[in-house]
């Protein structure tokens, strides 16, 4: 037992950059807790947030829990921040970025082929936003290297875990609706 | 920097209703099956090839950086409608439709497509929320030039700080290229003091390329010279130098 | 008038990387809200969050407000921030780590004279994190230690053996487009 859980994972989130998983949480808390009264506190404090009048809220995010603005404060954040606007990734790099996420992992020459483009460019700037890592070779002629997406990628886009984004089905049936 | 396509298109075309400019040649086919009410399943190849060599000819709605890869697909396209003209004895089976490939292509890039769609809406939501980048109050110093490194990292890290030493030392590499003399002297010297050499072992604690070839070509010459002998049990298999006891090195003694 | 100024200021110290200074403030805000308006609203968050069942708190410091996890919460930052340091590279650690990846088997003198700079330090931080090791030492005068890379160190990068590290012509191939 620990006193003052959720207050106690609170600043712990709070000093992280990058979100905080339970894994890290449990090497600094030890055995003192269990994964529920952990969980059950994180539930807690997501809450405490949302509803709290502040600009802050406490997300899960690419398996962790960080802390984010709220939407609305965005025109201020950018005026200090002196950014006109975010920057959006071009429709190159986004094609394929979607393409090594549902196919991972994946090669220069297999995402080149779905595209029907060569993918070399954007690979490397993928590979330099850190949307996207280098996880070994294959083992095929000339040992290509092998893509996959990153933790960042999750956070990018606001996903927790990789099965958050739409899945073959859910991708169909946006489809139909397109072409209805 | 470079300028994206998707920048380019709303920076030339201003405040005019945008025309889509195909990225690459399914782009380009998708939206012809689309515009034709087309089902994906059943590709009339001829009335597509026609209207897809439309737009290649008209240059306007591609990315003339991809022509290559849009005249490859046209090539494609008049191969599956001669293999569909070819006259059969029977009706064409669908798992041999010569079709088939391009269709799968096609359905797996139109889920990519979509998967696009929904990762613009998510990145749009995110782009109004914000993430701190740096933390800030009271944290030990030495916190700060940590980071996460990737394989491609670590390989960049690493031919990067090449290119920067050689800059660096240009001179010094210079002064050890044409030092061949020394070179020569040095493994002679070190047979002098252990009697034989694995040369491989030599070569790879040699700092440079440059230095380990010059390494290299000095054994040859030093073969050449008759001082020593090198000897290669196998093929790939790493080469033993010993002195010569008999040849000019003894005289030269 | 500004809504919310409260919030609006709490996501601003939120976001900003120094202490919000009131300069910067009437920077972003401009004329729409006066000094004394800016001023009630900060005294307001920083009670706010002083009374709030909080591990955070907004506290002056240099001129203007930042963010500050509460004293109590001390021990667990402290902590977590150990364990971050032994989990990352510095970029000094890095790039001797490459160095020792590309030309192993190697001694600290050669790592030395490859980076420029003395590597003792980083290679002892290597050795800590066990992504090298000791293989032997050379035949050479002084008789000095060999390092080569680890089983953790190809696990870490998800190699699978040290051929595979990506090749020069591999790396000039994904940055070529760049210089294009």
């Amino acid at each position: 037992m620990i006193d003052h859980l959720t207050e106690v994972l609170e600043a712990l989130i709070f000093i992280s950059v990058e979100p905080l998983t339970p894994a890290k949480i449990a090497e600094v808390l030890g055995d003192a807790v269990s994964a529920e009264e952990v969980e059950m506190a994180l539930r807690d404090l997501v809450a405490r947030y949302d509803a709290a009048e502040s600009a802050v809220r406490v997300i899960p995010s690419a398996g962790g829990y960080v802390f984010s603005t709220k939407p609305g404060y965005d025109p201020y954040v950018r005026k200090l921040l002196q950014i006109e606007r975010k920057k959006k990734l071009s429709a190159q790099a986004l094609e394929t970025l979607s393409a090594v996420a549902y196919h991972q992992p994946v090669t220069q020459a297999e995402i080149s082929g779905i595209r029907g483009v060569d993918s070399t460019y954007a690979l490397h700037t993928l590979l330099e936003n850190k949307l996207i890592k280098i996880v070994g070779r294959k083992e095929a002629p000339g040992r290509p290297l092998v893509y996959r997406t990153t933790e960042k990628f999750l956070a990018y886009f606001g996903l927790n875990a990789i099965e958050d984004l739409p899945s073959e089905e859910e991708l169909k049936k946006l489809m139909q609706d397109e072409n209805a | 920097m470079v300028t994206t396509d998707y920048e380019q298109t709303t920076a030339a075309e201003g405040y005019q209703v945008k025309l889509e400019v195909f990225e690459g040649p399914l782009d380009l086919l998708l939206f012809l099956i689309k515009k034709k009410k087309i089902n994906i399943q059943d590709i009339p190849i001829a009335v597509i090839t026609r209207e897809y060599l439309d737009y290649l000819g008209r240059k306007d709605r591609i990315n003339l950086d991809r022509e290559a890869e849009f005249l490859l697909m046209a090539a494609l396209l008049i191969y599956i409608k001669s293999q569909i003209l070819l006259p059969r004895e029977q009706p064409v089976e669908p798992e041999i439709d010569p079709r088939r490939e391009l269709v799968d292509r096609l359905v797996d890039y139109q889920k990519i497509k979509a998967a696009c769609a929904v990762l613009r809406e998510k990145e749009d939501e995110m782009s109004q929320v914000w993430r701190r980048t740096a933390l800030t109050g009271p944290l030990p110093e030495e916190d700060l030039d940590l980071i996460e490194v990737s394989l491609f990292e670590l390989a960049e890290s690493f031919f990067t700080m090449m290119k920067r030493r050689e800059a660096e030392d240009r001179r010094v590499v210079k002064t050890k290229e044409i030092s061949m003399a020394g070179k020569m002297d040095e493994i002679v010297a070190l047979l002098r003091e252990r009697d034989h050499l694995d040369f491989l072992d030599y070569l790879g604690a040699q700092e440079t390329l440059e230095e380990a070839l010059i390494a290299f070509f000095c054994l040859l010459e030093l073969i050449k010279a008759r001082l020593v002998v090198a000897m290669q049990e196998q093929l790939f298999h790493t080469i033993t130098v010993w002195l010569r006891k008999d040849g000019p090195a003894k005289g030269n003694a």
